[in-house]
């Protein structure tokens, strides 16, 4: 078992690693799946931060990618921009064929990610940018589901000064030099009528506007003062945090701090966890440039020993029935909403054993799924997504600039000036790599 | 003698604010223990902390603070987690490579320091140098090219690839160590051995092995702290979640979960930190022998 | 058995380049049952020849035999000597009795016929209740017997000691002794002892071999060493307190010959035939201290007391004179005076002449 | 007497003719001891870092097993990054700052067990124990320790008026070196210690017995007998202390993965950065080999300036 | 200055339970500028005494006074002693200089001062040209001059030494005697010497003090042990070859006492009524083997010849009798021959009778 093994073995790398998971995978879905076809399959558990990207780096290196790798889209365009990976667009539609049409970001544009007529990524499931909050705290508290930028902070502030919820700090602002800072600012630019990247003269350009982006960091500056330490946070301790209850409000994904909090017994905070779409800054719905959900799920090396194996093993996870894609999110029901139309309004979903137990959480997906994504989207006509543009994102400079700002001392115009510059060498690169594309 | 006159030492050298012989005497142990118990306040309270909150309900443990554990929040729960999951298999890795690891260096190292101490070929000392330049580079770009390597010769994800590889960042140490300790030994013992028939070989293991016991055991804790410590190396050579050790593991573990059970962490914690201990505790003698080094 | 050294050199390099002769040109026959003991000052080579024979160093030129076998490039292994060293090396991690049989085990002896043998060997060297202990609870001679006794339990055809007393006291010294000539006796194989305590090799030895600086000086028995030296080296280095040297010249008055050193004149009694070459010349006159008599300033060479050292039986008592400090041994009462002056009156018949250049004896 | 000559010269010459070659059966048996050690370092630590220092020529993308050819590009960028110097700054004081807090209180816990009569084997005992806990436990239990909320040294801390009550010490630019420096201090001060316990138990008592007699004092017999005897294994011990903290990557990681805002960004987390977070391995091996240089040469005047190898007996 | 010791007890604590009493009620004085030399046995107490009197331990119970001071509970520090151990203690980190020059740097004395002393020491060791040398370089007889050196530059108000030749070869024991009689003499301190070489304590001291078993069985000048010996102890201990002891019976007949042992008959100098009490009783004949003649079997005690050890002016014979092995000190040429009886001729003059159970001296 693990990295190396036998020429048709499926290595399959996967970020669906939980304890949980793992007994899935190997107890239930692998043996079963091994018994009705000739493959056999070899899992590959990898953690989220940084060790699982360096571990993919070891085998892409050494020549002998994973067939199947799982992640987030955007984090992995470096590697489709060096076109690396297989198109996976008749896998793609044999899924839709049995779970109803893709609802995440990446493939509602022809000239999106699904390009040349090629997809290269079957979702699983999408991640859905909100605000996560205490119910109880703002009930205590009187306080209401914030839409501006204003109401956050003072939010914020009324948490963190309440005797009441000592621990409970105003709001999570995510910078340490990982993933979720630069999400948590391109949030704020999203929300602040604006985007990273635009459509000029037919190609993309980067596209930072200073006076909003500053507006934002302000915001964020001020934000941090309410926060736990902004340094420490990502995706995985700002969870953590909120188990604990130490934080009261903060930028996440879906309903996953509800999940987490569940899986830990923490039924009280499991309980009080509440979404909302994240808030603006006084401006229109309609100028928003929040995007969709972002798909996670599976990816198809072409380097890999056995792409075919690869393509016949996801579409037997998800082209065989909505029962057993629903199935699929048994585990980590909270992480991801199905990236499918119809798999969260199924029968087979709701009655998984954890919605059974927890029917406010379904409730929560189908807020989320009927709500909240409905506002999102909106300006995804200016908003490009090309090669280039992904492949610029997966840089670590806004995350470097968050840090600089938030938890350094660094000037605001200055740090931004300096990610602007690298986001355009980046940018550049990611021109070169796709062809101009 | 009799008259303070007579004893310029006492008084003269250090004026006449010397205070007594008594007093200092007094003083210096004060200072003594004292020293002692700070230091030992130091090193035993985050263990003691760690013990503290093992023994905790993990709920507590992140809400409340105490100096002292509280009868009504003890509990043996988070000891399951030791039980639980990986975590047991994470262990046994460990003890499994940790004990390869010190088979390996003091084997090795002890051949290694015998052929250094007692023949002689050109070069030894440049060998022992070369063998210390390998610890200024800084490792961690070395895993991937370690990978890559593991990878081709197949080693990868075997627990021999990692024991291996820890092995052979001890050796430097362990090899100078021995060298260092065996050069202590009077040759004329092996050969009043191979004055009675025994060969070399024979005398090596009759006469040299067992007087070595104290290096011996010193390698071997220095290997023992290499391999138990070690999380580098076992990442990048232990990938699967069955061959992995302790220290990858918990990691990923902790990344897994999205949360951190402080509670079952200190019970984890305890449970690394009890081997040590008893190793330091029943073979400290040994140990501080072998690591004697003559000085002139 | 007979072991034969001939012309056995050991030249070692040095680290700082000029190459030190260890041994040079040694020539020596130890014959079977023969106890011939090596002696010198420190650094004169005898280790070295020691460990040659045993096999543990081999020899620049020269070779050694054991009856008609050239064994000078044979392993220590192959050659079947005991060798007993100066430090000891018992084993500290095995018990006296495992010591001792260690080297029956190598040989491949079974158990019970082991434990026989040691039991043997213990009795004799009166430790068989230590059997069981571990070396580091013993004491200084017991150690020594038992590392006597892991050489003799394996009844070998060469015995060699390199000074096996030297860290004892003198009392344990005299008691091992007889220990050590009774067993080597028994065995009766030839035994190379080297020591730099005269007393060691005057007592136990058939045949003394004395060297310096490599190179061997005389060889012969303890009487032979002791009364006719070959030179001033041997006849200091032999005998107890050491001999005594004065530098004279020889005078001839018809026919008898007589030497003078200072203003005293001692007759000799060799003819000046005998002293052909030296009449007039310079030699140096060596009398042992037990052969100087103490009388009036007249009567010999004069003396200032400088301190007795009594020994009970007899006492040492030293002298000023021109020639230097001189020891005397005197009778047990003797109690010197400071103020009294001495005349040194040496023995005519024990006077030994010596070539004041080469040192050889002249007669 | 002629043949003898002969035969002894023709000797002689066999055995200079091998010793010239350094093949003569004693030198082939030491090779043959020392031979499981070569190949092993060959394996873990000669191989690695000439593909390493090869890997430095290269522009190598790590998501991509496509290397370009850039010759000592890689170095003039190492050279003129300012994170690189920066982080040699913060390296160098992460250096210095944990070698001499782990000397002074390595040595200071080392005089002290040694002079204990009662308590001793338990107290060395759990000294020793801080050097074998492994680093990822001394991590969780410092970062457990930090707590904002629970952490007891977050609380002492603040109570002290060290840093503010919502302040994570950790997180804190001015106390985020300093704490990784004691943190890591608190397991490697023993490894001081162990060496100066050992030399320390190895001196005779006499030699104290001795100037006692003339009238030391414990100042003067410290100065005079322990120093001087403890003064090669330190040197040796500072110079391995220096080396291991110069290039310590994990307890900082693990602490602070280099924050906050760099305040702990020493050379190795740079390198790591450089190579799995920026993808550019070639560019991260050539900072490693500008490491490499720096410690060779700091290494090197260390020596001149000491030669520690003098005070240990070869 | 006069170092009293009084009723001294030291106790050590085994770890095996049982108590070891190290020194038992020592009562001894050294006077002023006397050279007093403690013997015994290994494990009799010695180096305990020497370390209650340097302060490196304390006794049990009992006193330690210099002159009127007592300072048993003083630190070493404080009572100004030299202390010569046997296993030298030169530091090897300093050089032969600053060793020698220690004690004085740390009682503060100036630097050219220092320098003065040490050069002065130096010349009268014989070791002005080492100075700069580190110990390490130095042969063991330069070494024990160092440590020599280092102790006398000082002045102290008492000297000890605790076995400080016990290492070197006779040669240079016999060297380095006079020189330390020398020095000693003209600090003029009390000086406690320890030794359990018994010549050295022959040779040096002014008086001798011979312990046991933690006991002092005598103190007295070297004559007055020798040829007065309180008990068998005594006898045995002092002299060499070792006193001969013999197992007998007192008998008297007209005032005259003999004693016979065997059916030898040895006529007594005492008359029965010194004998008072021990008459037709057994005792214990001690003869020194100086005092046995040799002649035929019906002369005396039969006798068979062992083993000769020639010394070159005398031969030590051994002989094996009813009473064990006897050693007799036999003439240079002596020449034993196993097959021949001899009889061994006490010399009554000089033969010590002593009580059989508490091996008291009668007479
Ligand atoms: N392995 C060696 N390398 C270099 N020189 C040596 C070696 N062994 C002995 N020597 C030198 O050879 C000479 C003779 O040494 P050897 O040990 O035989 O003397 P020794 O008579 O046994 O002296 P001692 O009475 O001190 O034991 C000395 O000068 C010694 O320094
Ligand atoms: N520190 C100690 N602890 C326990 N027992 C001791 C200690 N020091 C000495 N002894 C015991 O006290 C007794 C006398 O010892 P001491 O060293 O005084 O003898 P010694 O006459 O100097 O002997 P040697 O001639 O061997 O030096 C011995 O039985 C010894 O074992
Ligand atoms: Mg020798
Ligand atoms: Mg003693």
């Amino acid at each position: 078992l693990g990295g190396s093994g036998n020429d048709d073995e499926i290595h399959f790398y996967t970020d669906y690693s939980t304890e949980t998971w793992q007994d899935r995978w190997e107890n239930d879905l692998i043996p079963q799946f091994e018994d009705e076809t000739d493959h056999s399959v070899n899992p590959e558990y990898a953690g989220f931060q940084g060790d699982s990207e360096e571990r993919l780096m070891n085998l892409i290196q050494a020549n002998d990618p994973p067939d199947i790798h799982v992640e987030t889209f955007y984090t992995a365009a470096d590697i489709w921009a060096q076109g690396m990976l297989q198109p996976m667009t008749d896998t793609l539609e044999a899924v839709e064929d049995v779970n109803g049409d893709i609802n995440v970001e990446t493939f509602e544009d022809e000239e999106g990610v699904v390009s040349q007529g090629d997809t290269f990524h079957v979702s699983h499931g999408g991640y859905t940018n909100v605000l996560v909050y205490r119910e109880d705290i703002y009930e205590a508290l009187g306080l209401e589901v914030p839409e501006t930028w204003d109401e956050l902070v003072d939010n914020a502030e009324a948490i963190d000064d309440s005797d009441e919820f000592d621990t409970a700090r105003g709001f999570a602002t995510q910078a340490g030099v990982v993933g979720q800072s630069r999400e948590l600012f391109w949030m704020f630019l999203y929300q602040n009528g604006v985007d990273t990247h635009r459509m000029a003269d037919g190609g993309v350009e980067v596209w930072v506007p200073e006076d909003e982006a500053i507006e934002a960091l302000e915001y964020l500056t001020e934000l941090a003062q309410y926060s736990p330490d902004p340094s420490g946070l990502n995706w995985g301790t700002s969870l953590e945090q909120w188990v604990q209850g130490r934080v009261g409000q903060m930028y996440h994904v879906n309903g996953w701090a509800a999940g987490v909090a569940a899986a830990e017994g923490v039924d009280h905070i499991a309980e009080n966890t509440a979404v909302a779409p994240l808030p603006r800054n006084d401006i229109p719905l309609e100028e928003s440039y929040m995007t969709l959900p972002t798909g996670n799920g599976y990816m198809v090396f072409e380097g890999g020993t056995n792409p075919a194996g690869a393509n016949e093993f996801i579409e037997w996870l998800y082209a065989d029935s909505v029962e057993r894609t629903a199935s699929l999110f048994e585990q980590e029901p909270m992480r991801l909403l199905p990236a499918y139309d119809d798999v969260v309004t199924s029968d087979a979903y709701a009655n998984l054993e954890y919605f059974q137990a927890w029917p406010e959480h379904l409730e929560l997906n189908r807020q989320i799924q009927e709500e909240i994504v409905p506002m999102y989207g909106q300006n995804t006509e200016e908003s490009p997504t090309t090669g280039a543009e992904q492949y610029g994102l997966s840089g670590y400079h806004y995350a470097d600039m968050m840090n600089q700002i938030i938890v350094g001392d660094a000037a605001i115009e200055d740090a931004l000036a300096e990610a602007k510059g690298q986001a355009e060498e980046r940018l550049a690169e990611g021109k070169e790599l796709t062809g101009g594309w | 003698m009799s008259t303070p006159t007579e004893t310029p030492s006492e008084t003269e050298t250090e004026g006449g604010t010397r205070l007594s012989y008594e007093t200092r005497d007094r003083l210096y142990n004060l200072a003594l223990y004292g020293s002692a118990a700070l230091f030992s306040a130091v090193i035993l309270f985050p263990i003691y902390w760690m013990v503290q909150n093992a023994f905790t309900d993990s709920q507590t443990v992140i809400t409340e603070f105490s100096w002292l554990p509280s009868p009504e929040t003890v509990t043996l729960d988070n000891f399951s987690v030791l039980a639980a999951g990986a975590v047991p298999r994470y262990v046994i890795n460990t003890i499994v490579v940790t004990a390869g690891t010190i088979v390996v260096v003091v084997a090795v190292s002890l051949v290694a320091g015998y052929g250094m101490a007692r023949f002689r070929f050109r070069y030894k000392q440049s060998f022992a140098q070369f063998l210390l330049l390998g610890y200024m580079f800084s490792p961690i770009v070395l895993g991937l090219p370690l990978y890559l390597i593991w990878s081709e010769i197949g080693l990868l994800n075997a627990q021999i690839g990692l024991v291996i590889a820890l092995s052979s960042i001890s050796m430097p140490f362990a090899v100078w160590l021995m060298w260092k300790y065996i050069q202590t030994i009077p040759e004329s013992m092996e050969e009043s051995a191979w004055i009675a028939g025994a060969s070399r070989w024979r005398t090596f293991w009759d006469v040299v092995v067992p007087q070595t016991k104290p290096a011996i055991v010193a390698c071997a804790l220095f290997a023992f702290a290499i391999a138990w410590n070690d999380f580098t190396f076992a990442q990048i050579l232990l990938p699967s979640q069955e061959s992995t050790t302790f220290a990858p593991g918990i990691m990923r573990l902790i990344d897994q979960g999205g949360y951190t059970s402080w509670g079952d962490i200190m019970a984890v914690s305890l449970l690394m930190t009890v081997p040590p201990l008893l190793f330091a505790y029943f073979l400290q003698e040994y140990l501080l022998k072998g690591f004697e080094v003559r000085t002139r | 058995m007979t072991v034969h050294i001939d012309n056995m050199t050991r030249v070692f390099d040095s680290p700082n380049a000029d190459r030190i002769v260890a041994v040079d040109e040694l020539s020596l026959t130890i014959e079977d049952g023969e106890f011939l003991t090596l002696v010198g000052p420190s650094g004169c080579g005898k280790t070295t020849t020691l460990r040659c024979v045993a096999g543990l160093d081999t020899p620049t030129a020269g070779t050694i035999r054991v009856d008609d076998r050239d064994v000078t490039e044979l392993p220590p292994q192959q050659r079947d000597v005991a060798l007993l060293f100066q430090d000891i090396a018992l084993y500290p991690h095995m018990s006296v009795r495992e010591n001792m049989e260690y080297g029956l085990k190598i040989a491949g002896v079974p158990e019970d016929e082991r434990r026989e043998h040691v039991a043997e060997a213990a009795a004799l060297l009166q430790i068989g209740d230590q059997l069981d202990k571990m070396p580091a609870s013993l004491s200084g001679g017991q150690q020594q017997r038992v590392a006597l006794g892991r050489s003799l339990v394996r009844d070998p055809s060469v015995f060699l000691f390199d000074e096996p007393m030297s860290d004892l006291d003198a009392k344990l010294k005299r008691e091992l002794r007889p220990v050590v000539q009774r067993i080597t006796d028994e065995i009766g194989c030839p035994v190379l002892y080297v020591t730099h305590d005269q007393e060691e090799a005057m007592t136990m030895s058939d045949r003394i071999a004395i060297m310096d600086d490599g190179e061997l000086q005389q060889a012969g028995s303890p009487k032979e060493v002791y009364s006719e030296p070959t030179n001033d080296f041997v006849g200091e280095f032999i005998g107890q307190p050491a001999m005594e040297f004065f530098d004279a010249r020889v005078e001839s008055a018809n026919g008898t010959a007589a030497v003078s050193m200072g203003n005293h004149t001692v007759s000799l009694p060799a003819t000046a035939a005998e002293l052909e070459g030296y009449v007039d010349s310079p030699v140096r006159v060596g009398v042992r201290p037990q052969q100087i008599g103490i009388g009036d300033p007249a009567a010999g060479i004069e003396a200032e007391h400088v301190l007795d050292e009594p020994l009970g039986d007899e006492t040492h008592s030293i002298f000023e004179t021109e020639f230097g400090d001189v020891t005397v041994v005197t009778h047990a009462d003797f109690d010197g005076d400071g103020d009294t002056d001495y005349g040194l009156v040496l023995d005519e018949s024990a006077t030994q002449l010596f070539d004041p250049d080469s040192g050889v004896r002249i007669h | 007497m002629a043949s003898e000559t002969v035969e002894s010269t023709a000797t002689a010459d066999r055995r200079s003719v091998r010793g010239r070659l350094g093949l003569d059966g004693e030198a082939l048996r030491g090779w043959a001891t020392v031979a499981p050690v070569i190949l092993l370092y060959l394996f873990v630590a000669v191989t690695p870092i000439a593909f390493a220092i090869y890997a430095s020529l290269f522009e190598v993308p790590l998501l991509n097993p496509n290397w370009t050819f850039t010759g000592l590009s890689n170095y003039v960028e190492v050279l003129t990054m300012n994170s690189f110097w920066s982080s040699l700054w913060l390296g160098a004081l992460f250096m210095v700052g944990s070698t001499v807090v782990q000397l002074l209180v390595g040595l200071w816990i080392a005089l002290v067990l040694n002079q204990l009569d009662r308590g001793q084997r338990f107290l060395t005992a759990v000294a020793f124990t801080a050097y074998l806990v492994p680093t990822v436990i001394v991590v969780l239990v410092a970062l457990f320790m930090f707590d904002v909320e629970v952490g007891v040294l977050h609380i002492a801390g603040s109570t002290l008026g060290l840093w503010g009550e919502r302040t994570f010490a950790l997180g804190d630019q001015t106390w985020a070196m300093p704490l990784v420096v004691l943190v890591g201090s608190w397991k490697f001060s023993i490894f001081v210690t162990i060496f100066t316990l050992a030399q320390l138990r190895a001196i005779p008592d006499r030699f104290y017995e001795a100037a006692k007699i003339c009238g030391a004092s414990r100042w003067e017999m410290f100065r005079d007998i322990t120093l001087p005897r403890i003064t090669g294994v330190l040197l040796i011990a500072v110079l391995l202390r220096a080396v291991f903290m110069f290039n310590k990557f994990d307890i900082i990681w693990m602490l602070t993965e280099g924050g906050p805002a760099g305040a702990t960004t020493t050379l190795p987390i740079l390198a790591y950065r450089t190579a799995f977070l920026h993808n550019d391995y070639g560019v991260a091996n050539a900072m490693a080999v500008v490491m490499f240089v720096f410690l060779a040469l700091g290494a090197y005047c260390y020596f001149r300036a000491f030669d520690p190898t003098a005070e240990v007996d070869t």
